[in-house]
């Protein structure tokens, strides 16, 4: 057994996963509500925000309602943290391909695509063992989302994929360094469209919002969350907010890819990109959101049925097409 | 109320209520919904959470008080109340009111109307998750929230309002160019973020076509103000039974016939700019003169008052006894005239859409508080039913007397 | 060591003659659990040896591994049994299975009015399956084959009156695809003469493809396959959870699958033409099933639907043809016997218990059944595919089988994104089912409710288990039993001779693979994390679980409401109307209702002595062609 | 940690607002708070939509018979440390309604009250002094003994 290996991966475990991934995060929170507060001639709240949320919830009590199943009620939250920081961690952000830390393996974009569910799973679950009727009909608009947004998600996924040829991230990535990112041929453009309107489906943001809908279902599955546990809930849904924009940007932009250590030029040039990108995709997530009412689930299944797997088909065949800008 | 939906269809719903203390809405009310998984099959409403007995209180307090309990029925319209009241009680005493006296009531009235408006705005926008646009209406409120602060003294609860007139006077040369500043600085976004609501693809898909109240239904339930002028009703107590200086300003009735939620949005959007333009006439047709008509005796004799208020017409009816105190006060609120026709235009809908429908007839349930009926004698509290109420109105037949 | 055949004896006569014993003794039901548990253990062991022979003398990675042993004269034929690693990897899971719901069943058939020959219905059941896949030539398979329909018809027709007739429309459907396949053997035997089954060589092609498409019928009836699924869920609602959790959960799939994939990869050479309409089955079994089983109200009706979606995946496995693809076939196979068996047994557990099907009536039941609630959400999470456990591995194969396909035939491209789709839906029942059944408040009815006895929690337990231990080491199922047996189908298998397997199965040097081990460990730190957060959090704040007295927040009022599943998905269902119309209209079953206008006569007569009487005479045609045929 | 703690509290109290019979102008007043003139969400307060997840137990209107029992189970809904505000006259003292015969009293015979806003209605500036004053309350509670 290689310890020398294990140890490494440790190492990047925790770098990535626990200091990271959850920090960068938070720091969108804030960025989504600053943005949102402004656009509403409002001042909005300052950068400490998130973390002062996250820091007192912890310190609150957790009640356990009678009619809830409490081992269940209680593993969801920290299986959504442990989910959406797994799927940062497979997909190796910041990552200069050839360094040793690069754990892309074939498939992984498979796995990434399951991950990236699993928070929503684990809200359905806590929310269903929580007994409450609010829960129950959260729990319900979630499924029904899951799976309205699942079919054009993976054909977008797809068109990458069938374009490079291979199932691993890191290729995908490495056929983006030569021939430029997939974005600017009009199948991965069309599949960035796509997964962008999957982007909000998945973090639940308006016009998606619909799971919790504050005016309807009070706070959906997580209604009966208190105290630590909604803290975990919250910084699951701080950590998929790093995570989503991540999984586009390998996918369709090339990545957050540092190619050089070595010269300082392309080192800059790298870094500026990575900020360009992530930040670009959070205010494209953040404009939508905020200029834009809840629609209704049927409206939602309705659009992404027709609409978005429409688009995701025409790229997907597009994507068949050999000539260099299709 | 609907006739009883077959058996089968719904003892399979289940029954969800939105309420009494459910963040979409400031006050609390029961909605017991039957659901057949999205789609409401059944609504029963549940009212009393808010009974305060008003009217109880009124039978223990002078004239000049009740003014003031009566301006805290509702907080949005709270100078609707004492308007109505005090016409109540000059139309029981035949008391004369100045002229200057009128317009002053038509000038805080129509100030109060335009916030209450963009007041309902904000929150039906926020009902269907659009915060931005709840946040602007509100953004466009504040300055005649601090307009009607200047001319009366609080943002709400003006206490402008007695019996016989007005209690302050307005000095016209500082206030009217102030006035008509704030009026001409609101009146273009709030047209322009109306308009945004009336395009908007998104928000079309969740107002048009939801909470359809037909003309017919808006007729058979005796629905009032732009409930009702938003299923094509051409009422408005303003013009039908013009009252203060209505008649000389004049009064241009917005009425649209879809009568869908994005109908009676539209409507109270069109309604607050047609207030600034009454506003503007007010303002230029306002002569001088006594602001109070003094009166010295109180007659034995009933009185009813009526007023548009901006959830629609508002009924006060009081018995004076010869003595300061009234016998009896009676207040029909104008929430309480729509409350039922919520029943056709909820069911069919889907869940999602109960809110804005619930909030597309601007309820006021504070305002609805006074069905009960106290025998002060035998100490017993009779909530009436609605047929029984009908039936006092139609035939005032006392119920009390009846049981 | 013992030999071979000794080994292959005892495998196969332990049940035959513990179901003779099991006959006798009749009422005394606890004694019959005994034997038949004790018997169908004994062939479990055998087969355990069986395969650890296998492996160890290095037998497994040969060119072509099989021990041919039998050679039973009779009649003037004689029938050659042998033991390959393909048919090996079926017998020790039908053994498995045997074994524990033989156990499962001791308490459970109390309820069905304690039929003392239902246990030798299982043993013979094991024996027949095991004999069917040993057989070499096609006459001892196609009676052992008939043998298991006949149990399984009898084993239906347990669950009491009501399931007299779905068991005879079952009869019918499985008795006429077997003449069918009958008749196919009958062509392959007159052309290639001899009796074995052997690859079909110098046949016409239009020869071979009528031989396929008659055995590919009678292959996809037996697993459940979409124009011939109908008799899983007919049967469903009323036999009982352990018949259902033997045939439609396990030995349908062992049979089934097994001999589709002895038919395309191994009797004929499998053009592309042919796995393109496979493949094409595969995904309409995947998609069309699973939309059937979301609007479920019973529960053991909507397991069985899933039962059919799950064998899509394996029928697209196989169909796509790639070494990779074949072997994520066999793999889900495996594990769909584990966590599907597993799932029906917990519903038996409910309905044991409760006594109620459908999905309205009950709730919140996972308080007062820990060990069924935590398995039944183990199988549920492995069915619908999430990583730690074994269904992900399977799907996981079968999805990269797929992508990496589409250069041989887009369709392929399509089965892969329809795989996806499916696994979406079979979440989202699932959530249902875990939601409605175990979760949210507990029904009056249900206070005094106790979880079951340990003879039927074990093998629950025991499948939890094995969900668990293939989803977090695949490599085990993977050397040791499915990558052997492709050398069986003539499949060159890229692979290097044998996968190094070291404990962390970390293979350093090829960064292509991945190790849920690996990942799990990740998840398991991540979830520490979390509790550390937990625990920070509770030295500040007393870490209160204020359970009694307060009430779910339902906006002010007390009412406790169950949001039970029962119309979960309405919106889904406005969507897919025009579908579930079709499906009303019992669209799906077209095969069903083609066989059952045949026999309008004899469906209405009441007499069923008659039916009885038919299918007897299939069996016997049958043998008749195959004697006439043979000399 | 406990500074850390304290300090956390202090910056991001989330309330949740209880109308038990007002004529509902506080709760305007308070909304008002929220929008752009007065924006508090700039000081980290939000108003949720679950009292589990709320800090502060925002109270309007003078309890009367019918929202008494279920302001105790709101109140004992919401998860410890939790401060309750009465908002306006009538929370504060049943203002206009005091002797009504559906009064249950004021906030503070039916839950134990912190901080007291008066004013019918309050200005958004006094309801935001009012959260300033609990949160000192909030601050001196540090080790949420509460």
């Amino acid at each position: 057994m290689d310890w020398l290996y294990i140890v490494k991966l440790i190492v990047y475990v925790v770098l990535v996963g626990v200091v990271a991934a959850p920090n960068i995060g938070l720091f969108f929170t804030w960025m989504h509500r600053k943005l949102g507060a402004r656009m509403q001639w409002r001042i909005g709240p300052p950068l400490y925000q998130p973390w002062a949320d996250v820091v007192k919830l912890l310190s609150k009590e957790t009640i356990i309602p009678a009619t809830a199943h409490k081992t269940t009620f209680l593993v969801a939250p920290p299986l959504a943290v442990a989910s959406a920081v797994l799927a940062i961690v497979i997909m190796t952000p910041f990552a200069p391909p050839v360094q040793v830390y690069h754990i892309s393996f074939t498939g992984d974009v498979i796995v990434v695509l399951y991950l990236l569910t699993m928070p929503a799973i684990a809200a359905m679950i806590g929310g269903s063992a929580s007994g409450n009727p609010y829960a129950s009909v959260g729990v319900q608009r979630e499924m029904t989302l899951i799976f309205a947004y699942e079919l054009p998600f993976i054909m977008a996924a797809l068109v990458p994929i069938l374009k490079v040829g291979s199932l691993r991230l890191a290729d995908i990535i490495g056929y983006q360094l030569e021939h430029g990112p997939i974005l600017f041929s009009v199948s991965g453009f069309l599949a960035c469209v796509v997964l962008i309107m999957v982007m909000q489906a998945k973090l639940t943001l308006p016009p998606f919002d619909i799971p919790d809908a504050k005016t309807e279902i009070v706070a959906g599955p997580y209604t009966e969350y208190s105290g630590a546990s909604l803290a975990l809930f919250k910084l699951a849904h701080a950590v998929m907010l790093f995570a989503v924009p991540l999984f586009i940007s390998d996918l369709c932009l090339g990545g957050l890819i540092v190619r050089s250590l070595s010269d300082p030029v392309t080192l800059t040039l790298d870094i500026v990109l990575i900020v360009v990108k992530l930040v670009v995709l959070v205010l494209i997530a953040a404009f939508i959101r905020f200029f834009n009412p809840r629609i209704r689930i049927d409206q939602a299944f309705g659009m992404f049925w027709k609409t978005a797997t429409v688009i995701a088909v025409v790229a997907l065949a597009l994507s068949f097409v050999p000539l260099p800008y299709f | 109320m609907p006739a009883e939906k077959p058996e089968s269809r719904l003892e399979k719903t289940v029954e969800l209520p939105i309420g009494p203390y459910h963040p979409a809405y400031k006050e609390p009310e029961m909605f017991k919904l039957y659901v057949d998984g999205e789609e409401i099959v059944d609504a029963k409403i549940r009212i009393g959470y808010q009974h305060r007995g008003i009217e109880y209180l009124a039978q223990r307090m002078t004239i000049q008080q009740i003014v003031f309990l009566v301006e805290r029925i509702c907080g949005i319209c709270s100078t609707s109340h004492p308007i109505c009241f005090c016409q109540a009680v000059e139309d029981a005493m035949n008391l004369e009111v100045p002229d200057r006296a009128r317009y002053i009531r038509v000038l805080i009235g129509e100030l109060e109307r335009i916030h209450s408006h963009l007041l309902w705005a904000g929150v039906a926008l926020h009902l269907i998750g659009y915060d931005t646009l709840f946040m602007y209406f509100w953004r466009y409120r504040e300055p005649v929230c601090e307009l009607l602060e200047e001319l009366t003294g609080n943002r709400q609860h003006y206490a402008m309002i007695c019996p016989g007139g007005v209690r302050r006077d307005i000095d016209l040369k500082k206030m009217k160019p102030k006035i008509l500043r704030v009026l001409d600085e609101i009146k273009e976004p709030i047209a322009k973020v109306g308009e945004a609501v009336a395009k908007d693809k998104l928000v079309k898909a969740r107002m048009v076509g939801v909470g359809v109240l037909t003309k017919q239904d808006a007729l058979k339930y005796c629905t009032v103000g732009p409930t009702a002028r938003g299923s094509g009703l051409k009422i408005d107590v303003r013009v039908d039974e013009p009252y203060a200086a209505y008649k000389e300003v004049g009064v241009d009735i917005k009425v649209l016939s879809e009568g869908d939620v994005m109908a009676k949005t539209l409507v109270r959007v069109l309604e607050v700019l047609e207030s600034i333009e009454i506003i503007k006439r007010c303002l230029d047709a306002m002569p001088n003169g006594p602001i109070k008509a003094e009166f010295k005796e109180y007659p034995v004799a009933e009185g009813v008052g009526k007023y548009e208020a901006p959830r629609g017409e508002d009924i006060h009816y009081v018995r004076l006894q010869g003595t300061t105190v009234p016998y009896r006060l009676k207040v029909r609120a104008p929430t309480y005239a729509n409350l039922p026709s919520l029943v056709p235009q909820l069911i069919g809908e889907s869940i999602a859409d109960a809110p804005i429908i619930i909030g597309s007839i601007d309820p006021c349930f504070s305002c609805t508080e006074r069905v009960s009926v106290v025998d002060v004698k035998e100490g017993r509290t009779l909530t009436l039913t609605m047929s029984e109420f009908n039936e006092f109105g139609r035939k005032r037949k006392n119920p009390l007397k009846v049981k | 060591m013992i030999d071979l055949s000794l080994i292959m004896l005892l495998m196969v006569l332990a049940p035959a003659i513990g179901g003779f014993i099991t006959l006798g003794l009749g009422r005394a039901r606890t004694a019959a659990g005994a034997v038949s548990s004790v018997a169908s253990f004994i062939s479990l062991l055998m087969a355990g040896m069986l395969v650890y022979k296998l492996n160890v003398e290095g037998i497994a990675w040969q060119a072509e591994p099989k021990v041919e042993v039998w050679r039973i004269g009779m009649a003037g034929m004689t029938w050659e049994f042998e033991v390959t690693m393909l048919n090996t990897l079926s017998i020790l899971f039908t053994a498995l299975l045997g074994f524990l719901i033989a156990l499962y069943s001791t308490r459970y058939i109390a309820k069905y009015d304690g039929k003392g020959y239902y246990h030798s219905l299982i043993l013979w059941s094991i024996s027949a399956a095991i004999v069917a896949m040993m057989s070499l030539n096609w006459i001892p398979f196609l009676v052992f084959w008939e043998i298991c329909t006949l149990t399984l018809f009898f084993m239906v027709r347990a669950g009491g009156s009501e399931a007299k007739m779905p068991a005879y429309r079952m009869l019918l459907l499985l008795a006429t695809t077997d003449l069918l396949m009958a008749i196919g053997v009958a062509l392959a035997v007159s052309q290639t003469g001899s009796l074995e089954i052997v690859a079909l060589t110098g046949l016409s092609p239009f020869m071979v493809g009528l031989v396929f498409t008659l055995m590919l019928i009678s292959a996809l009836a037996k697993a459940g396959g979409i124009p011939f699924h109908t008799w899983i869920p007919d049967i469903a609602p009323s036999s009982p959870s352990s018949t259902l959790a033997l045939f439609p959960g396990a030995y349908d799939k062992l049979l089934g699958i097994f001999k589709l994939a002895v038919i395309c990869h191994f009797l004929i050479v499998f053009a592309p033409s042919y796995s393109t309409a496979v493949t094409v089955i595969g995904m309409i079994t995947m998609l069309l099933a699973v939309l059937m089983a979301m609007i479920q109200h019973d529960i053991k009706k909507l397991l069985s639907f899933h039962a059919v979606s799950q064998v899509g995946y394996m029928i697209t496995g196989i169909g796509i043809g790639t070494p990779l693809a074949i072997a994520g076939g066999l793999f889900h196979m495996v594990n769909n016997v584990v966590f599907k068996s597993c799932l029906f047994l917990s519903a038996g557990a409910v309905i044991y218990v409760t006594g109620v099907k459908e999905v309205e009536r009950l709730g919140g039941l996972a308080k007062k059944m820990p060990v069924t609630f935590t398995c039944a959400l183990i199988a549920a999470l492995a069915i619908s595919g999430v990583p730690p456990l074994n269904g992900f591995a399977s799907k996981w194969m079968i999805y990269q089988a797929a992508f990496e396909a589409t250069s041989i035939s887009p369709v392929n491209a399509a089965a892969g994104i329809v795989a996806v789709l499916a696994s979406a839906l079979t979440l989202a029942s699932f959530i249902k089912y875990l939601h409605s059944v175990f979760l949210g408040p507990l029904p009056k009815e249900f206070e005094g409710v106790r979880d079951v006895p340990l003879s039927m929690k074990a093998p629950m337990v025991v499948l939890a288990a094995l969900c668990l231990v293939f989803g977090l080491f695949p490599q085990i199922p993977l050397n040791y039993l499915i990558l052997p047996s492709l050398n069986n189908l003539n499949i060159v298998w890229g692979v290097p001779q044998a996968l190094p397997l070291d404990w962390l199965y970390l293979a350093p040097s090829s960064w292509a693979s991945w190790s849920p081990v690996v990942a799990t460990f990740i998840a398991l730190f991540a979830l520490a994390l979390g509790s550390l957060l937990y625990t920070a959090g509770r030295r500040i704040q007393p870490f209160t679980f204020r359970a009694e007295g307060v009430k779910p927040f339902v906006s002010g009022e007390d009412l406790v409401v169950h949001y039970h599943g029962g119309h979960f998905y309405g919106p889904v269902k406005l969507s897919f109307k025009r579908f579930y119309e079709v499906a009303e209209m019992g669209g799906f079953s077209i095969a069903w209702r083609a066989v059952a206008s045949a026999f309008k006569p004899l469906l209405r007569s009441p007499r069923n002595g008659v039916f009885f009487v038919y299918a007897l005479w299939i069996i016997v045609l049958i043998i008749i062609l195959m004697v006439g045929v043979g000399t | 940690m406990t500074g850390l703690v304290t300090w956390a509290r202090l910056k991001s109290p989330w309330l949740f607002h209880f109308n038990s019979a007002s004529c509902n102008n506080c709760d305007i007043e308070l909304v008002d708070a929220i929008t752009p003139r007065f924006d508090v969400e700039r000081f980290g307060i939000l108003v949720e939509g679950s009292p589990r997840h709320a800090d502060i137990l925002v109270v309007t209107g003078f309890v009367n018979r019918q929202a008494a029992p279920r302001l105790r189970r709101i109140y004992e809904q919401m998860s410890n440390p939790k401060i309750v505000i009465a908002l306006g006259s009538c929370a504060t003292s049943g203002g206009i309604f005091a002797n009504s015969y559906n009064a249950a009293g004021p906030v503070d015979r039916v839950i134990p009250v912190d901080v007291y806003i008066p004013g019918c209605p309050p200005r958004p500036q006094a309801i935001i002094d009012g959260v300033v004053k609990a949160l000192m309350k909030l601050q001196s509670l540090g080790g949420g003994k509460k």
